[in-house]
């Protein structure tokens, strides 16, 4: 059990709520991985943007590593560097976001961001049948085209109906100005889809400060602890939610370590379901000691 | 020469009123230039609801772009205002959760000590750096900008902070959703702050100091001003300007996360030159400010309100609409 | 004097001004100017403080369009479409005020807008030794790769000079060249200008010293109020009469009869005092009631010496006021204590340009003027009111601000700004830089109350006559040190030079002779 | 006389000599104090290996921050360089991908032309805005920042835009990963860039001009000097440097997206004024900023090499280094 493996976790800054939950979960992991084997030594590093995770990686692999775990800032831009981690035989875990040459990851534990914009969709198609909705995405990159995607092609040929989408940059603050706005143009809004938890908070603010009755419902997405507490609590503004918890970087690390401690070698494809949290099973995802 | 003087005077008069409107009055012809423009597009636009829910949605930008123009007037610049109000934020919430005081409302009025504190405070950090150190603000201020918000994401460990107390909450929101004489809280809090910022820039001797100081060091030194004092309070002026939009701030959604306050900073700095005030200094214009703040918001809210472009290119629509108007208000400045 | 009239030709003036007016928005300031430049004249204009030189010559070499009028060069009307179009037309001004680039050497600046070149890069080395003999031949010895921004008002006025005569020029106009030069300088540019004029070249030429005007101009015109009153020959024309048309008045003496106003009490000491850079182990006493002056060449250090004691400059050293040791950290300190510097750059460190009078004029003592926080703008104006009569401030409209003042009504604002703190010791260095002789008399006659009323005053001047005309004793620095004192009759130019050179007069004459 | 001007000009000459050293020298001595922290904190940081991908990456911002002198010696200030890089990076590879002609070198060859071509019109409209619009360049640059940036996202459909033929890809590779002589490719792409920066700046007369602008803009207007002409230059060069960094940077990461060049503007501008130049205009120093750019890129290199300090509270330290960093250089400075 005492063998040394060095593994490097390269992933984005903590900077809006869910980031910081993936750090968070990561520095945790670590933690606990680190005193599960004795040999092994994890190093976190946070990176503000892509051409800095680049930068990153460089400057973890030349320190030696034998594996990488990392949750790019962008697939396209960081296949290269990694395809150059890969070449110096590192083992490389891929999270949340798909290389667009998958040759390169040995792992991939996907969140899967098509899925989460669709469950939300399925569920407001069955749900409501004909309506009108609208939109609050996150910021232009293509976990959000994803997300869109997922949402748009769920909602295709039904009922509902998108009045607008507008970016609101994952910040709760952007997100009340624009539900504001919203309440403004629309006269009847039925119900609001936001690509995360973080920007639904701002959301509910708005529609509360308007005194509006005429929403049905939030969906937001992530599992941010408040917003399951809501669903737990049965609040009929936030009936349900999207799971895509930050906590999928653990259980990368997790499975990467497996790989060297345990005799069965882990390889392939891992996807995470975008699990829909209904008050029924809510308090099997409400972490309060979690910071997202 | 006595006659001479009488008679030019009086004319002196007139000409003084010409160019104080044109100068003063000209970020409010490109304001109402907008207020068409968003007409234009969405009737809506013109509600009493909207309006008023933009001005008090410019309430933070424009508390803290007047402190923001006692910076600049005085030759500074502050680039560090956003994330020292996620600080603040931070700090006030964690204060404020400790619940250390009994009784709501005095524990919410320590809170807001806390904040000014905390906010004069991280305001003499970039004073003193910047003039004992004699360093150029603009990297003093990148530099407490990463602090800042580096310490607010350890805070709240990657997360956000939240008020805890739901009571506390309720009595605080008000803050920003209450309504006082028909205009909401925050919008009495700018008018407050742009008195009084007015007040402190033009009626006192420090605000001629300012002014001095921003128009040329030498003379204010010469004078006997002591310019390195007058820098340091201009900074500490713009870090209790940052508190009091922290305290309008709260409120509204009871959280700091690691995105509060996010350009703010830029913001700020828009509001304040496209209100009238040189970024080179000797001149403050803290109601052009108030102006530009609104400006501002009403471009975002505009943007919303539209149907016409699509979301990916409205920034680039926010660009070109914030050059026009500058453009518009230097055109009306010029016309003399 | 110059007596050479009779080499002037009858031909076409090369510069007219044909009934030419300007006004600033409503004020106008000058009315129906008539005037004639012919090749190889010098044509002195001279008038008060804002009686509109400036103005006329700014008119003249395309930096103003007129309201009303023409100008003609060679007998043909032009208009100019700016400065730079002027100086094509080879008419060159040399401002009143500095105009260069501060970041920027003396031969970037002598050079600028016209580097010479060499392929495609510019040719330094050449630059760099065409601007030394430039500057050389106007008597002065300056490194051309020193950054203005280092250098004294006077030496930047003679880099503003040399720049200007590095043009092809056929007119040269000259708005106060000698303001800050001290007689070595003076007298070195006025023979550059002897030389101009032999070469056909045509100059105008504005200055308050009237003997100058006297020796190097051909003819004189004076201005009053914006009006021409009228163009003489010089030989017609005495000082006391062209002082007489200036004023309008009789213009009998300048200085104020000397009266021995100082007593035996010291009330300020200075004792081994050490300026680093600038001056060293000064030791002098200034007693109450005196004027104390301070002779000098430029860059002796006087500026810096007394800056350094009233705690502008870094600087150790002894000083007592009235018998007690003090520390002056920063000017505020010595202000408090009864002390105050007037600034000889009055622009750059006495007056904010951008801000009106009022402003200025209470900058320095706000805290009289205010009520709690609050500042009373009407005692403000009052006592701007006061200023302007007690000063003879010559500004046509109260709303001006401190830029658009004439020269020498910026430093009357000076002097009234810094009056406000009512001191005790006043230490004016370089007083009636730019005055008129009008004002002049009232500065001295001021300086001299000052004494009368108890006061000491401090004088640092370049010029000397006015230094020996107020003062009871005058100490002399060369080289950061203070090389001598003279009183009574011994107040006399040569022995000031003689100190202030390091060497007998005749061997100073036969150098700047040698030199140009 | 004589006498003393001897000695006070030798004093004169000493003192420039003095000068010289200490202001030109103080960015490198505060580099120098950097590699001492570095070899501190993890002896890996002195290997051959890691200081040439340190000084590889740290090409971009260096390339921009060349461009970044230039502007802001003549007094300017661009905002927007960041977003014009993902701008033209975009366009490049969109004009690549389209594959329009034949031979993948000539189309190379073609998209770098593509590229400076955009760079330069992209200057070209900041600097006219500005000079034609007399608008402050802080607010023009902050709005064509925003432009540039939106109008790359809608390019890239709020996605990527990435280089399709792996071929080309290939290709174009080693313009980044290359070595000749021992040194990457981008390293001697900074030096060439260096040298006609410094070539431009200090031994021609438009480099001359430049700080004539930035020192003071009337008297270079008196001298005959075009100002607008000028100051519009800087701005085509500042827009010209993105691309060349553009250039260097396809290659390394094969897409644009529309986080590209976030914030590079601020550490273009860190660069520059760390490396001596000050905001105000009228010194440039091509070396210092250089130096400064390779000093942002190796503190972040520092922080991912050591394990001292939390991931959140990196920033603060990095922030920190950056002001003691400066505040070195300073002191080296005035010590006169
Ligand atoms: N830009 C301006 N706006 C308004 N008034 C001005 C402006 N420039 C000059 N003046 C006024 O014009 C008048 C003439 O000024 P000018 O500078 O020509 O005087 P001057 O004869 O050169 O005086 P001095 O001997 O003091 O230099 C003054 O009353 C001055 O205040
Ligand atoms: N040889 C020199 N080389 C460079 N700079 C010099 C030289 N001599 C003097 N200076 C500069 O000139 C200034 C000091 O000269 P300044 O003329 O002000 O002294 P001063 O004796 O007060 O002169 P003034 O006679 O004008 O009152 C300083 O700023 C100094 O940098
Ligand atoms: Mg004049
Ligand atoms: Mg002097």
């Amino acid at each position: 059990q005492d063998k040394e493996v060095n593994i490097a976790v390269s992933i984005p800054a903590a900077d809006h709520g869910w980031t910081g939950g993936v750090v968070y979960h990561a520095e945790r992991a670590a933690k606990l991985l680190e005193t599960a084997h004795p040999g092994l030594k994890i190093t976190i590093k946070t990176s503000p943007d892509g051409a800095s995770q680049a930068n990153a990686l460089e400057d973890l692999t030349t320190q030696g590593i034998d594996a990488l775990v990392t949750l790019p800032h962008n697939s396209d831009e960081l296949t290269d560097p990694l395809r150059q981690v890969k070449e110096k035989g590192v083992f490389v875990t891929v999270v949340d976001r798909a290389l667009s040459d998958p040759t390169i990851q040995d792992l991939y534990v996907a969140g899967n961001n098509p899925e989460l914009g669709r469950v939300a969709g399925e569920y407001l198609k069955n749900t409501l049948k004909t309506g009108d909705v609208v939109v609050i995405r996150g910021l232009p990159i293509v976990i959000d085209e994803e997300r869109q995607k997922g949402f748009d092609d769920a909602i295709a040929g039904s009922g509902i109906k998108v009045l607008d989408k507008q970016f609101g940059n994952w910040s709760r603050d952007d997100a009340f100005k624009i539900m504001q706005d919203y309440l403004t143009k629309f006269p009847k809004i039925d119900a609001v889809w936001c690509q995360d938890d973080d920007m639904a908070v701002g959301v509910l603010e708005a529609i509360s400060q308007a005194k509006r009755t005429d929403i049905k419902m939030v969906i937001g997405g992530a599992g941010m602890k408040d917003m399951i507490k809501r669903v737990a609590d049965g609040d009929a503004m936030t009936p349900i939610n999207v799971l895509y918890p930050p906590s999928m970087i653990a259980t990368a690390m997790e499975l990467t370590v497996a790989n060297f401690y345990d005799q069965v070698p882990v390889r392939g494809k891992y996807i995470l379901d975008a699990t829909l949290v209904t008050k029924e099973n809510a308090k099997e995802f409400y972490f309060p000691d979690s910071p997202f | 020469m006595s006659d001479t003087k009488t008679i030019t005077d009086t004319r002196g008069f007139g000409r003084k009123l010409a160019d104080l409107d044109k100068t003063a009055v000209a970020p409010f012809l490109a304001l109402a230039a907008l207020f068409v423009l968003g007409a234009l597009v969405n009737p809506n636009f013109l509600s009493i609801d909207n309006l008023l829910n933009v001005l008090t949605r410019s309430s933070f930008i424009a508390i803290i772009a007047i402190g923001a123009t006692f910076v600049i007037s005085a030759g500074g610049l502050d680039l560090s205002v956003g994330s020292m109000a996620a600080l603040v934020a931070g700090i006030m919430i964690l204060f404020l959760n400790s619940a250390s005081i009994d009784g709501d409302v005095l524990m919410l009025a320590a809170g807001v000590a806390v904040a000014i504190g905390v906010g004069a405070l991280a305001g003499l950090l970039n004073g003193a750096v910047i003039t004992i150190g004699k360093i150029e603000p603009f990297i003093v201020t990148l530099g407490t900008m990463a602090i800042f918000r580096s310490v607010t994401v350890w805070l709240a460990d990657g997360g956000s902070i939240a008020m805890k107390s739901i009571a506390m909450r309720n009595m605080f929101r008000p803050v920003y959703t209450g309504v006082f004489l028909g205009l909401p809280i925050p919008v009495w809090i700018i008018i407050a702050a742009g008195l009084l910022g007015a007040f402190i820039l033009y009626k006192t001797s420090f605000g001629r100091h300012v002014i001095a100081v921003g128009s040329n060091e030498d003379v204010a030194k010469y004078s006997g001003i002591h310019v390195n004092r007058v820098r340091a309070m201009t900074y500490i002026i713009q870090g209790i300007c940052v508190a009091i939009a922290v305290v309008v701030y709260v409120p509204r959604l009871g959280a700091a996360t690691t995105t509060t306050g996010m350009l703010w900073e830029l913001q700020a700095i828009t509001a304040v030159v496209i209100g009238g005030t040189a970024l080179r200094g000797g001149v403050g214009r803290i109601w052009g400010t108030i102006c530009g703040a609104f400006m501002l918001e009403i471009v975002g809210n505009i943007m919303v309100l539209s149907n016409i472009v699509s979301e990916y290119l409205i920034g680039a629509v926010q660009g070109t609409i914030i050059i026009i108007a500058m453009l518009v208000q230097r055109t009306l400045q010029k016309k003399k | 004097m110059s007596g050479n009239q009779t080499t002037r030709p009858a031909t076409v003036p090369v510069l007219e001004a044909r009934g030419i007016a300007k006004a600033f928005g409503p004020v106008e300031v000058l009315t129906d100017i008539s005037l004639t430049i012919m090749p190889g004249e010098v044509h002195a204009i001279i008038g008060e403080n804002g009686a509109g030189k400036s103005t006329l010559m700014k008119l003249l070499s395309g930096h103003l369009k007129p309201t009303r009028g023409t100008v003609a060069i060679d007998g043909e009307p032009v208009t100019f479409a700016g400065p730079v179009d002027a100086e094509h037309r080879g008419l060159v001004l040399v401002h009143q005020e500095i105009l260069l680039a501060p970041d920027l050497t003396v031969a970037q600046n002598i050079f600028m807008g016209r580097e010479l070149k060499r392929g495609l890069m510019v040719n330094d080395r050449e630059m760099n030794r065409q601007s030394a003999e430039a500057v050389q031949s106007l008597g002065a010895d300056i490194d051309p790769t020193t950054q203005i921004s280092r250098l004294s008002i006077a030496r930047r006025q003679l880099v503003q000079i040399a720049r200007a005569l590095q043009v092809p020029h056929r007119v040269v106009i000259f708005d106060e060249p000698t303001a800050s030069l001290t007689p070595f300088e003076t007298e070195a540019l006025l023979k550059v200008i002897r030389d101009l004029r032999d070469k056909g070249v045509a100059i105008l030429y504005i200055s308050h010293r009237l003997p100058e005007v006297g020796a190097i101009a051909d003819r004189i015109t004076v201005l009053r109020d914006g009006k021409l009153v009228a163009t003489r020959e010089a030989s017609q024309l005495q000082p006391v009469d062209m002082a007489r048309l200036m004023v309008g008045r009789d213009m009998s003496k300048l200085y104020p009869e000397r009266e021995d106003t100082a007593s035996r009490q010291n009330v300020l000491e200075v004792a081994n005092f050490n300026v680093p850079g600038y001056a060293r182990d000064a030791s002098f006493n200034l007693r109450k009631g005196e004027i104390l002056g301070f002779a000098g060449l430029i860059g002796a250090g006087r500026t810096e010496l007394l800056e350094g004691i009233v705690g502008l400059r870094t600087a150790h050293g002894e000083v007592k006021l009235n018998g007690k040791p003090v520390t002056f950290h920063t000017v505020r300190d010595s202000m408090a204590a009864g002390i105050v510097y007037l600034s000889e750059d009055r622009k750059g460190k006495g007056l904010l340009l951008s801000q009106d009078l009022r402003t200025n004029l209470t900058l320095a003592t706000l805290e009289k003027f205010t009520r709690g926080p609050l500042i009373e703008r009407r005692r403000e104006d009052a006592s701007l009111d006061k200023a302007v009569s007690d000063f003879d401030i010559r500004a046509r409209r109260r709303d001006l601000l401190a830029g658009q003042l004439s020269g020498g009504n910026q430093q009357k604002l000076l002097l009234a700004k810094m009056m406000l703190l009512e001191p005790s010791i006043v230490i004016i260095d370089e007083p009636t830089r730019g005055i008129d002789i009008g004002t002049k008399e009232q500065i001295y006659k001021f300086i001299a109350d000052l004494a009368k009323a108890g006061k000491s005053v401090i004088v640092i001047s370049s010029e000397m006559q006015e230094l020996i005309g107020i003062c009871h004793r005058i100490l002399v620095m060369r080289s950061a040190r203070i090389v001598g004192e003279v009183t009574g009759d011994a107040m006399t130019e040569d022995e000031i030079v003689v100190y202030a050179t390091g060497v007998k007069i005749n061997e100073a004459e036969l150098y700047s002779a040698g030199n140009a």
